[in-house]
């Protein structure tokens, strides 16, 4: 998969950028209109798709260096964590806590144990994407 | 609030998890896997222990009330699963220290080895049949990994048909679980059994009964379901057939007693009828089976269909004298086929194959082995007092008692078949002239040997120690002929 | 409606169920995917269709379609993509290794004595 | 535990410790560690000889599984006592002569003692259970050791086919008496055997009192080698001699005897039952004195013999047991065959032990056993040939030895079987006291042939191995031990009378019960009776048979060997081997597509039958929502897309079709009000195309052959089957709804308590929070396992251990 297309990546930094941004909006959304990590997680992944189209698998690697079963191994962790989190606090496992607060100027906001939960899913789902796409894509 | 009830899932989740980090240095990962699964098996224990003083433990997940979250369930029947289940993970991991090889130690085996554990667990511990449903995905998923992990001809071959036929079985499952929402309109397995009881006989019930009886029959291999099994668990090494031969059918086995003594009691006549029929050609085309190779592994597999038989003819029979007899037959025979098929591993890396007549005398070089090897042969037979009489005696002895004479001498009868297909293994290859084998020196064995040996202990005291056990198997007995103990916990009415 | 979305199903799962015996590796693939569809939607009309909003309060409706099968569907199409996304590189190396993609000349016959 | 389990645990906890001895002193032949044990055991169970003669028994009890009833209770009663010295004065002997007959140099004997020293725990635990299903555990573990000793020359194939037919068809009778003994349990409600003894008269008449009858018979007949079970004893033959002396003729195979006697006042109220046991044990009488005369090897004559013997005692028990419907003046009568059975238990111990060990030597000695190669051995080795004269004269009934003694009460016990008033005895009884006069003639004549072909006749020092000589002192011992008690037995026959007298006891409850006191005297001389007749008759047939016997042996040749029982069992039990075989081979096709036929037929066969069965269909179409045109449209774009897969030869239109139909699935979900589903399965879809597309880009085009598919009708049949009953089974489920919901709690409460609006979301995140986590897990699995699968290859041919 070798482009070297200069138009090509130069509109791609541009879409990267916007798709990541949705991705992330779509992420916080979650809780309260539709999307969440899931769709977030695939989301960012496509946009790193598209990375490596534009690119190729090396310089990939070289932009984002990361071992992406680790991520993945990560988002379990933050997944399970927040699971396991209620254990320390005498609840049963998984329990949220959240609250509202109210700053200046940004009026009113939510806190979520829930929105650490959804990272989790959100790193394990670009690990798993992105591994499966690099291990294919390596092996071709 | 007990928090024990998730240790048996989350010490396997983070030991996973952590494992992951370290896939290069198999070193560390030997320690943190042995850590790990001793934990798990310690907190199995505990929570055992805490079940048989206390009771049937739950929580709550999320702090949400049953039924509208998702309840974890740890009755005694799941408890002691999660023991063995532990347990035997711990001693197949012990084994594949020096069995796996370091190739698949660096490809992750240990993590999905862990994932595997916990799948299993999970699928015991919950009580909620969607999440249950999860807990199967993820002990396939590990179930599938393992299989294939290494990619040689015979394990791709092997994975693509066990794959092919886990899929289907858990489309089913979810189409299962959909029907019966849409019926009941619930998720959480007490009040899905509450709201059953209320409707009373219904016709769709008994379909979805039925369908039920397929969804899990497929994963525990009765008869006519079980065709993928021989195939699948040929392929891969020692310790990962033996980790599917003692859990994975018996995940099955458990699903079908939890929802046939929970859910579907209003029919008893058709769907329990139906499942003791079933039953018993299983046991039978098992036996066949079994005596019908020359291969060690088919041998040994073959007899895990005979059990799964077994144990379901005591489900079928539905009294709590036969439960009893089943659950206690169950245990043993996870322990036995674990140690069984460890035993054979060895006998396979001594010779370098699998076919009987290709191999002899091992008795001479090898004793340990061999002797190990006869004794869990014969407490696979049923040979008092070691582990399996108490059960196959019970479930026989309820079996008559409810009038079912053919069902209870098949039950008896195929134990002399049981017998002669390991005591072939044992005449062909540990008797009879040594041969000439690939390595001519000694294989180290010692290692290798104290897992099955630990195993094949458990065995005999299991046996020995029936009277200990006894009132810890009844009160599973108790709960799963009496729902409402269990119902009871769960929704704290 | 959900009188004809049991029926689709029913299709859905005739299609799959065809596809699946065949001999073809992809098509058996195929075959999965489809089952999956017929699964989805099958959770979903057990559910009860168009009975309100879409579960979103902020829709501020009188009444709300049952979002508990919507979740569980969603848990099922994330399994589900796992499971295709491994069968088909089981498939691709079985394809390198066995030199065939026909499931009847995947036989085998180890220790059939 | 009391010392009573102490001695029958003792062995186990020898054999513990063999191993090691042998190890640790390999100079010394390890069967000087063992002597000791059986020697004390012995004085231990004398020293109960004077309390059972006053009619006392003993009970220890020592727990095991109290909750079922199951524990390990020892009683020791006339019966038990007579049955443990057997077992520990013979194992003494046994174990004597093994030290000089098994060489220390060139045998396993860690393995032999082990072995020996299981069997004689088992063995006792056999005879002193009181619990029904201790004594099946030591009743199989007797059927183990017996198997490891029979197997003990493992390498040669005739041992190990021995060990096999004697495992299977003892192991079969034993699972059949714990059958019978479950039975029994279900009857009485308990395990104990004396509770159940108290219960005889009340389980009677009970259904299943003849199948448990019948089941415990199977047990008794297949270890006692009973006919038609008998073959799998002269392959027993294969153990080295000493274990022949012991297991296979003094003891184990009175297990079944043992049992018998056992359980005969549970059972004798039965005819069925003295039909049975004297039935089959008159057969096998005949059948082994007949069929021992053919052989040429001496042990395999002893063998049969043995087989015969058995059978003797068997039928005297069966006829004895009559005697409890008789009220105790009358029964006297009767149980002068029970007596004659105890009494001959005895001395088949004495003279078929000695003879063993005479055989053992003969065998050491000259290096065969075969008669055709033996003869003239009187004067090298006179001992020996005194043992054989006067074992075989005592196995042939002449006096003055003890065989002649118990033969004359057996006649007596077979010519009263014509008095009994019933079970149609009066007109069928004739039959016992003929076939019993038949068979000792063949018993007299193979007596004869074992002492004079061996001993007279032409020496013929060429067909022998060694230069034949005497055997040395240590190994003559204990079989002049043995036919020094056949002598004094045979002459002063009353001092085993006591004995005689508690063994009834316990066989006979129900008369001691009614007052009877047993009072056995045994004589020489009871004038010119019919017994003396007949043993007039059978010395002077056996002497003529004898005299011609090249001229009538030719009638052994005339019964085909195909016919015989033990070729019935060797095609048997190849034929279940390759019927198996090809059985499993037939239906176990490999072929995936075969399993899931399998599969998917039982699902419609059972699903569908269900339905119409419980009458399930139902079809409501009240509660149903509306369609739409578009709806209808997108509907059938779903169905046509997915039955044209069907019809697509291209891999690239198939993927594509299946994407489609995947978008359309989507669209559905935004109709259903399900915005997340349709974003999710969008994406999801996407990516999914995507994977399908690499992982089928370098596979290169399908050949012709598979290019070609044939629409199979039988796939599509079943194909229609399995969506017609899923969608039959969602119309009726659909149109069961009886319970609202759970979900309009997440309704309410999504905002309130979990703080957050998008409902699904929360279910997802919180809820039921815990799928998603473990869904992630399954994804997380899967990626390491497509990482491992394309990076990890062990294509090594064959992937062992």
């Amino acid at each position: 998969m070798k482009t070297n297309n200069v138009i090509l990546e130069t509109a791609t930094k541009v879409i990267l950028f916007i798709i990541l941004l949705f991705s992330v909006y779509m992420f916080f959304a979650g809780h309260y209109e539709p999307g969440g990590g899931f769709i977030g997680g695939l989301m960012a992944s496509g946009a790193i798709v598209l990375l490596l189209i534009a690119y190729d698998l090396k310089t990939v690697r070289k932009i984002l260096p990361f071992d992406f079963k680790k991520v993945t191994a990560l988002g379990l962790l933050f997944a399970a964590g927040t699971a396991a989190g209620g254990l320390f606090f005498d609840k049963p496992l998984l329990t949220h806590w959240f609250t509202y607060v109210y700053p200046p100027i940004l009026g009113k906001m939510s806190l979520h144990t829930a929105v650490i939960f959804d990272t989790g899913v959100f790193l394990v789902v670009v690990g798993v994407t992105m591994t499966i796409i690099q291990t294919i894509g390596e092996s071709e | 609030m007990n928090s024990l009830i998730t240790l048996p899932l989350l010490i396997p989740l983070f030991t996973a998890i952590i494992l992951v980090f370290f896939n290069k240095n198999v070193t560390v990962q030997r320690w943190i896997a042995t850590i790990g699964s001793l934990l798990t098996l310690a907190a199995a224990v505990w929570l055992s222990a805490t079940v048989y003083t206390q009771g049937i433990q739950t929580m709550d997940l999320s702090n949400w009330q049953a039924p509208f979250g998702i309840t974890l369930v740890s009755d005694m029947l799941s408890s002691i699963l999660v023991v063995t289940t532990s347990l035997i993970g711990f001693v197949c991991l012990l084994y594949s220290f020096r069995s796996i090889g370091v190739e698949r130690e660096k490809h992750y085996y240990y993590p999905v080895f862990f994932f595997l554990i916990l799948g299993v667990n999970g699928a015991f511990t919950t009580g909620d049949i969607f999440n249950m449903f999860v807990f199967f995905e993820v002990m396939l998923m590990a179930s599938y990994v393992l299989l294939v992990l290494g990619g040689t001809k015979i394990q791709l071959r092997e994975t693509i048909k066990y794959l092919l036929v886990n899929v289907i079985s858990s489309g089913l499952f979810v189409i299962a679980v959909a029907y019966l929402y849409s019926v009941v309109g619930t998720l959480n397995m007490a009040h899905i059994s509450v709201r059953l009881n209320e409707l009373g006989q219904s016709g769709i019930v008994t379909v979805i009964a039925v369908l039920f009886l397929i969804v899990f029959g497929i994963k525990g291999a009765i008869f006519p379901l079980y065709f993928w099994l021989p195939g699948a668990y040929y392929a891969p090494p020692a310790p990962i057939m033996a980790l599917f031969g003692a859990l994975l059918t018996k995940v099955g086995v458990y699903s079908i007693t939890r929802t046939y003594t929970l859910f579907f009691t209003q029919d008893i006549g058709y769907t329990h009828g139906l499942l003791e029929i079933l039953s018993i050609i299983t046991i039978i085309i098992g036996v066949i089976g079994a005596i019908a190779y020359f291969d060690v592994k088919k041998i040994i597999i073959y007899n895990i269909i005979v059990a799964v038989g077994v144990i379901l003819f005591g489900v079928a029979t539905f009294t709590t004298e036969s439960l009893t007899g089943s659950v206690f037959y169950l245990i043993h025979d996870m322990i036995i086929k674990a140690a069984l098929f460890l035993l054979i591993g060895i006998m396979i890396k001594i010779t370098g194959t699998s076919n009987l007549r290709e191999m002899g005398g091992l008795i001479n070089r090898y004793p340990g082995l061999a002797w190990t090897y006869f004794v869990a042969a014969l407490a696979l037979a049923g040979i008092p007092p070691l582990s399996g009489f108490l059960g196959k005696i019970l479930i026989v002895r309820a079996g008559i008692d409810a009038g079912n004479y053919w069902g209870s001498g098949v039950v008896l009868l195929s134990s002399l078949l049981v017998l002669f297909s390991v005591m072939k293994i044992f005449m062909n290859g540990f008797w009879g002239k040594a041969r000439e084998y690939k390595q001519q020196e000694k294989v180290p064995v010692r290692w290798l040997l104290t897992a099955p040996v630990i195993l094949t202990i458990c065995a005999v005291l299991y046996g020995l120690g029936s009277e200990a056990l006894y009132p810890i198997i009844s009160t599973a007995a108790e709960t799963l002929s009496n729902p409402e103990i269990y119902i009871k916990a769960v929704l704290k009415e | 409606m959900e009188i004809l979305m049991s029926l689709l199903i029913g299709v859905i799962f005739m299609s799959a169920t065809y596809l699946m015996l065949s001999k073809s590796l992809l098509r058996i693939i195929v075959g999965t995917g489809l089952l999956s569809h017929g699964v989805h939607l099958l959770l979903l009309t057990m559910g009860g269709l168009k009975r309100g909003a879409a579960p979103l309060l902020g829709q501020q409706a009188e009444a709300y379609t049952d979002p508990l099968p919507q979740a569980l569907i969603l848990t099922a199409i994330v399994i589900s993509f796992g499971i295709t996304a491994l069968f088909l590189v089981v498939a691709y190396r079985s394809y390198q290794e066995l030199g065939t993609d026909n499931m009847e000349l995947m036989r085998g016959k180890e220790g059939n004595e | 535990m009391s010392l009573l389990h102490l001695a029958i645990i003792a062995p186990f906890i020898l054999a513990i410790f063999v191993p090691s001895l042998h190890k640790a002193l390999p100079k010394i032949h390890t069967g000087w560690f063992l002597l000791p044990l059986p020697i004390v055991l012995f004085s231990y169970f004398l020293s109960f000889l004077p309390q059972i003669i006053r009619g006392e028994t003993t009970m220890e009890t020592l727990n095991w599984i109290p909750s079922l009833g199951i524990n390990f209770s020892a009683r020791v009663d006339g019966l038990g006592l007579l049955f443990s010295l057997l077992i520990t004065g013979i194992g003494a002997l046994v174990v004597l002569y093994s030290i000089y007959y098994l060489s220390k140099e060139k045998e396993k004997l860690n393995q032999f003692y082990v072995y020996l020293l299981l069997f004689m725990g088992a063995m006792l635990g056999v005879v002193l259970s009181d619990n029904m299903v201790v004594l099946y555990g030591f009743w199989e573990l007797t059927s183990f050791s017996s198997f490891l000793l029979i197997g003990y020359w493992n390498h040669r194939e005739r041992s190990r086919y021995g060990a096999q037919k004697s495992m299977l068809i003892t192991v079969f009778g034993g699972l059949s008496m714990l059958g019978g003994m479950i039975l029994l349990y279900l009857m009485t409600g308990t395990f104990s055997i004396s509770e159940t003894i108290a219960m005889a008269a009340t389980i009677y008449g009970h259904e299943l009192f003849i199948p448990a009858l019948i089941c415990i018979l199977l047990g008794a007949f297949t270890k006692s080698a009973q006919f038609p079970f008998h073959i799998w004893l002269p392959d027993a033959m294969e153990a080295p001699t000493p274990v022949s002396a012991y297991l296979h003729s003094a003891t184990m195979v009175k297990a079944g005897i043992y049992l018998v006697a056992r359980l005969t006042p549970v059972f004798a109220l039965s005819g069925l039952w003295v039909w049975l046991v004297a039935g089959f044990g008159i057969l096998t009488l005949f059948w082994g004195s007949f069929s021992a005369v053919k052989h040429n090897d001496l042990k395999g004559i002893l063998a049969y013999s043995t087989i015969s013997q058995l059978g003797l005692i068997m039928s005297l028990l069966g006829l004895g047991a009559a005697a409890i419907h008789y009220p105790a003046v009358e029964a006297g009568f009767y149980t002068v065959a029970v007596s004659a059975a105890v009494f001959h238990l005895i001395n088949h111990a004495t003279f078929k032990g000695s003879l063993f060990m005479m055989v053992g030597i003969v065998d050491h000695e000259t290096g065969t056993r075969d008669i055709r190669k033996l003869g003239g051995l009187m004067s090298i080795m006179p001992i020996t040939f005194t043992i054989a004269v006067i074992g075989s004269f005592s196995m042939a009934g002449l006096p003055p030895f003890n065989g002649f003694l118990s033969k004359e009460m057996f006649f007596t016990g077979m010519i009263r079987a014509q008095e009994i008033g019933f079970f149609n005895m009066e007109t069928l009884g004739l039959i016992f006291p003929i076939v019993a006069w038949v068979a000792s003639v063949f018993t007299f004549l193979y007596s004869m042939i074992i002492v004079f072909k061996t001993f007279t006749g032409k020496y013929q020092p060429e067909k022998l191995e060694v230069k034949p000589h005497e055997a040395p002192l240590g190994m003559l011992i204990s079989p002049i031990i043995l036919v020094s008690l056949v002598v004094v037995i045979g002459l002063f026959p009353n001092i085993v009378a006591p004995l005689i007298n508690s063994v009834m006891a316990s066989i006979l409850p129900s008369l001691v019960a009614e007052g009877m006191k047993f009072d056995v005297h045994i004589y020489h001389w009871h004038g010119f009776t019919p017994e003396l007749f007949m043993t007039i008759g059978v010395i002077v047939v056996g002497i003529l048979l004898y005299k011609f016997m090249p001229r009538w042996t030719g009638i052994y040749n005339r019964m085909p060997e195909k016919f015989s029982l033990n070729s019935a069992y060797d095609n048997g039990l190849a034929g279940i081997q390759k019927g198996a075989n090809r059985f499993t081979n037939a239906y176990m096709t490999n072929s995936i597509r075969t399993y899931l036929l399998y599969i998917f037929t039982f699902l419609i066969l059972s699903l569908g039958t269900t339905l119409i069965v419980k009458n399930a269909f139902v079809l409501d179409t009240a509660n149903v929502a509306n369609i739409h045109a578009f709806e209808l449209v997108l509907v059938i774009i779903i169905a046509i897309g997915s039955v044209s897969i069907l019809f697509v030869k291209s891999r690239m239109t198939s993927i594509i079709l299946l994407g489609s139909v995947g978008y359309a699935v989507s669209l559905f979900y935004a109709i259903f009000r399900a915005p997340d589903l349709a974003l999710t399965q969008l994406v999801i879809e996407t990516v999914s195309v995507a994977l399908f597309l690499l992982a089928f880009y370098h596979l290169p085009k399908v050949n012709k052959n598979e290019e070609h598919m044939r629409f199979k009708m039988g796939n599509a049949v079943i194909s229609i089957g399995v969506g017609v009953v899923v969608s039959l089974i969602a119309l009726s489920a659909h149109s069961s709804k009886a319970f609202d919901s759970i979900s309009q709690y997440y309704i309410e409460n999504t905002y309130k308590k979990a703080g957050g609006e998008n409902m699904v979301n929360v279910i997802l995140v919180d809820f039921r929070g815990f799928d998603t986590l473990f869904e992630i897990a399954v994804l997380a699995i899967a990626a390491l396992g497509i990482f491992s699968l394309i990076k990890l290859r062990l294509t090594r041919g064959k992937e062992q251990g």
